[in-house]
């Protein structure tokens, strides 16, 4: 057991590690994965691939091309580990940093910038995905996922849902209020809390004097800490709520032990607040670099491998870029789409007056 | 024809939406077993299942924001909220989420969502339990906003707001909840859309415009103005958001004076939309100003005193000889 | 252990009780308390008033008098042994129904009648009483509660905070933002929830799929479940957790275990979702019975003890009757006061042109 | 006189309120070592410490619930709500209990708390940055509804608002935080009470009415408009809740013409109100209807378009000129 909040926090000895920082495989005594070496590839893949995501979007806001970010850097694992546990028919519920999520739901990375970059408030079709929209109100969307679960359990169907949200988060009456209703109801829903240890300046200690995956047991079902930045653990834990909460066993909650490597967003500036060796610290516990390793020792990759991931990482990248650019703005008129989904004679009228209006300019 | 009080008509308004779509779910506190505590849910779980009508934690911002969730699995859940003064524990869910998830989506997503409130004073009730929260949700793109006023309405009303893509914040005037009137079950070729209002008498000197509870006092008084010689006409809204603005027009232009009455305070009230929207459209036919007559900018009182706080029929009369004061 | 659920819950092991509903004094490993005979007296005296104060107001509103009223009956021992606990310091946030802990802190029953009468929304000055006003809007006054106690840490003042609540109310949000705030702030603080079973029609598992008291634990501090039929319990239970508040130990959940005898309000029906066996049931664990039969047994009290209560509870009905007629109704005009502290142009606008109006009627 | 920004003069408002009473407590989401995300705290905790500086939990509904709790012990808490778009959560809170608790007590209970909200758009943020809720909260009765658009009157109005024995919704218009003006610190002769707005430029033909960041807006339109050879008034209302009344009346009668700027959704807005109230006042006065430029009735839309959803120079000129059509 290595990971620690690195606060002088104990380090706790709950948590679930089935790879250490190292690059080690460990064994935990409720939970192991199988994994084939080109199964641990395709997660490195993946690994590699969102934080180069992560990155290019993080540039594309320097240069003025985003209004701001999200970075999910250092969050890698926690959210390819869960995402990939999803099946298909899963749905998901995310905040605003689940680009590693949204990426194993395929949704194309470029729909991700709409919303940073102003041009809407959401790109994807929620359905066509089975993730929903990116949630800004703290806490909110996790009320969405219990219901969302209600109507799973009505239809019967063999799925269940995933909420995220952070540990900042956990004190919004909206996410307690999630608990009690999952409970009471028993939903097939996995809460998964990524601890990143702040919430923007604040530390956890500002949300919670104990460990967040005990608030579970308040509300009577299962809490487990997972170590965040270990992709196996996280797939693992992940794969077995989930799969008890489609057999009718109710909510669980994960914790996924982890750490925001970056700003909160992009206009945060985290050493008003945070001290240069945690970050040190938690660098030691990077979830890509030990993925690497352990491919490397057991000789599941080769240099070519890493190249080619780094290639591909390159392309998209660019390609990220590029189509980001080629986004077309919104005309102004969009501004009155889809706030109904029935016609209304308010918003006819004042698309009409406007659009009057900015005839009258182009006269 | 069957005679209805309104809570029975909302009754059966919804059975009969439930019985024509199974998607249709009730949510909210005491709606099971007990019916409500207005009874308006009243037999519906013994016949459709704990799983189709729901008695939720008690947890406003819960209920919607389950509801929300219900709805993007595709179910049309028709939330109770048990009195007025406990929606605002829902605000956030119903102002930053139901009002606008639909916007956020691009139009991927849909939210046949109806919160029913029962709303207004009149009953002798303890705080919290009399308000006319209205002016919140108008001023909520997003929300489509009704108030019934008598059982007819309130059956067709129910269903139609189920039926409706857009979420829906349904008004019943809890102080007519037992008052009862013909309704017509058999056939919907009587119903108007739900986006328009009805004037409900008519007259030639003056509008009186209200809604929901506020309907009936506004025809007792202008039968009352009737023995001075003054022709009231009476408008009932029905839909707030969106406002039946050609129904409030023609009329203002005809009679050259209106009144608005709402119990909610005056201050910042809905009368005020309507006030400023019907002097910009009917400014050179106006005679006198636009008057509100509602509820002080007080909170709603002790129940001792509600019936100086709420409008009535004098003060109405009032509104209407100040008018022609002008 | 005797006491139940009586819904076929399996009796609470962990539920505190020094005194059984036979009236048997049994010890308990954490809890005891050392009250002489007429400590014991003194409390079977409150008990009886406060049941009386309930009956008469019942009657009063059968009769017209009172708009609604929410009983206590049932639960007397609860409030009559957490008001007890409390010192002149201490600050009590109740419910609508806390008309025992009302009467610990001398509050005058008819000043309770004020909010159920619609004369006013609050008749007491709860700086006076150290008893803030009865809360309609489930669960709110749990969070002034919290802000207050923090008010008392920042005045390093010998005191503690006391917040009921109802077993409903721990679904709110607000309730759990209190926890997290407590908890986080460690705040001196008791949270009495009193578990009467029932939230209107709701039974308990409505609300949670566990005991209440074990909410507290997935908030980092102690629950305890204690016989809310038990005087002498609910008295010890809360001294203590007052006491380590105050000593700043930090906040505490009691759940009071106990059963709503009557109806919600008066104007509710509880024949319409419970069953009557239940009721008879809770009726052997009357909590005055059981005190009446400790004193009894014990000869710490006579019949002539039993009957001069008696007629001090005779007394106390007829005077608080003929008080609740004398109430003067408010004049139109009250509606305008208070709203604001300082002088208001909107409200001194329609202040006078109201009187104005009704000056028209007079003339 | 000091060189000071609009936060800046909050910041020096704010320390100048807790060097002055030390009951004066600041409680919010990052307002401590961060100073807030628009370091209006900036400095305070580090002087006045973390008992004094709270670093909340992230629950805006705790936030307001623990600072009436602080009040009703002695405490005047000023809470920040970081974005506009995140007080919904404390909605309840706020209508049900700060606004109404001291009415409730007859009197026994002040509750001196400020909730600050920066507001408004302008700033190319996302979604729910950018709002407007003011009208939510005029139409709360027991709530004063305050608004400051230039660095003086932050730095005054604050220190007001904190004073204050009744809760104050002290709006900040975000956009305006770093516009820099002079202040005068060291007197508070020159002090316009909370209450009263102020006109910010004389004119004779036609009144613009605004507060908080639309104050600028207007003016730059009053100017534009003199090159038409318009005379235009513009005040300034710094108090929604209670209105200047006699300061809009007494425009208004004289110019005849009046025009509400707002950045929020004009349906059911604050100009409503305005509108509405002027009508009823200076009905023979008017030659045209109180016209409103405001937010539409959308969603505040992605930033992109922000400048087509806000109320600027053209839309505001264009009122203009619609207004002296009639
Ligand atoms: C209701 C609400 N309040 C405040 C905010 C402003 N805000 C945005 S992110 C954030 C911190 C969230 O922290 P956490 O839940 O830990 O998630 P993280 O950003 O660390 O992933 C805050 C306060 C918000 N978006 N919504
Ligand atoms: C926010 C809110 N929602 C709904 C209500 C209506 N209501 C009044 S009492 C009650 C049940 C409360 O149950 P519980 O907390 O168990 O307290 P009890 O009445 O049993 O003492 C409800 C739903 C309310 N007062 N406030
Ligand atoms: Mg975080
Ligand atoms: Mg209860």
């Amino acid at each position: 057991m290595t990971l620690d909040a690195s606060r002088g926090a104990q380090a706790p000895p709950e948590l679930v590690q089935l790879l250490t920082p190292e690059g080690e495989r460990v064994e935990h005594p409720d939970y192991d994965i199988d994994l084939k070496p080109e199964e641990v590839r395709s997660l490195y893949r993946d690994l590699v691939l969102v934080r180069r995501v992560d990155l290019e979007a993080v540039a594309l806001q320097r240069q003025g091309e985003l209004g701001i970010w999200a970075s999910l850097l250092g969050q890698e694992a926690a959210q390819i580990g869960s995402g990939r546990a999803l099946t298909d028919a899963d749905m998901a519920f995310p905040t605003y940093r689940e680009h590693g999520v949204a990426w194993c739901r395929d949704v194309d990375p470029v729909k991700l910038l709409g919303l940073f970059r102003g041009v809407n408030h959401g790109g994807w079709d929620p359905k066509e995905h089975n993730f929903h929209l990116y949630t800004i109100v703290i806490g909110s969307q996790t009320l969405h996922a219990v219901g969302y679960a209600m109507g799973v359990q009505r239809d019967d169907a063999n799925a269940a849902v995933i909420a995220y949200f952070g540990d900042g988060a956990s004190s919004q009456g909206d996410v307690n209020e999630s608990f009690v209703w999952a409970s009471v109801f028993n939903a097939p829903i996995v809460f998964f809390c990524q601890n990143n240890q702040w919430a923007i300046s604040e530390p956890l200690e500002k949300q919670s004097r104990i460990p967040l995956y005990r608030r579970a047991s308040g509300f009577g079902f299962p809490g487990i800490r997972v170590d965040g930045n270990d992709v196996f653990a996280c797939l693992a834990v992940t794969r077995q709520a989930l799969k008890n909460a489609r057999e009718g066993q109710g909510p669980v909650l994960i914790e996924a032990f982890t750490y925001r490597m970056g700003a909160h967003t992009t206009t945060d500036d985290p050493t008003r607040y945070r001290v240069a060796s945690e970050l040190e610290a938690w660098k030691l516990k990077d979830p890509i670099e030990r993925v690497k390793s352990y491919l490397f020792k057991n000789e599941f990759a080769d240099q070519a491998f890493f190249d080619s991931v780094e290639g591909e990482a390159d392309q998209l990248g660019a390609d990220l870029r590029r189509r980001c650019l080629a986004m077309p703005d919104p005309g102004p008129l969009a501004m009155f789409e889809h706030v109904y989904s029935e016609p209304h004679a308010l918003i006819d009228e004042e698309r009409a007056q406007y659009a009057a209006y900015l005839e009258g300019f182009s006269e | 024809m069957t005679v209805l009080s309104l809570s029975k008509a909302l009754n059966e308004g919804m059975r009969k939406a439930m019985e024509d779509d199974p998607k249709v779910l009730i949510m909210g506190e005491d709606v099971g077993k007990l019916g409500g505590v207005f009874r308006v849910t009243d037999g519906l779980q013994k016949d459709f299942g704990e799983d189709r009508v729901i008695d939720t934690p008690l947890a406003e911002s819960g209920i919607i924001g389950t509801a929300i969730g219900l709805a993007l699995r595709g179910y049309r859940p028709v939330c109770e909220i048990q009195f007025d003064g406990f929606v605002f524990p829902a605000a956030d869910q119903i102002i930053t989420q139901l009002a606008k998830m639909p916007m956020r989506s691009l139009g991927a997503i849909k939210l046949p969502v109806v919160v029913r409130i029962p709303c207004g004073g009149g009953i002798g009730a303890v705080e919290h339990h009399s308000e006319s929260p209205e002016a919140y949700f108008t001023h909520t793109a997003g929300l489509r906003v009704v108030a019934c006023s008598n059982p007819a309405d309130a059956y067709t009303m129910i269903q139609q707001a189920i039926r409706s893509e857009d979420p829906v914040i349904f008004f019943e005037p809890k102080r007519r909840y037992w008052e009862k009137a013909e309704v017509d079950t058999t056939s919907t070729d009587w119903w108007l859309p739900l986006d328009r209002g009805r004037p409900v008498r008519q007259g030639t000197d003056i509008t009186l415009i209200a809604y929901g509870p506020m309907v009936k006092t506004c025809l007792e008084a202008a039968t009352a103005a009737e023995a001075d010689g003054r022709s009231v006409e009476v408008l009932d809204l029905r839909s707030l958001n969106p406002l039946d603005a050609p129904l409030v027009m023609d009329s203002v232009r005809r009679t050259g004076r209106a009144v608005v009455v709402h119990e909610a305070p005056v201050n910042s009230g809905f009368g005020a939309e309507l006030a400023a929207r019907i002097t910009e459209q009917c400014f050179y036919q106006l005679e006198s100003p636009v008057l509100r007559v509602g509820g002080f900018s007080t909170p709603y009182p002790p129940s001792k005193l509600e019936e100086h706080y709420l409008p009535d029929l004098d003060r109405v009369l009032e509104a209407v000889d100040r008018a022609f004061g002008y």
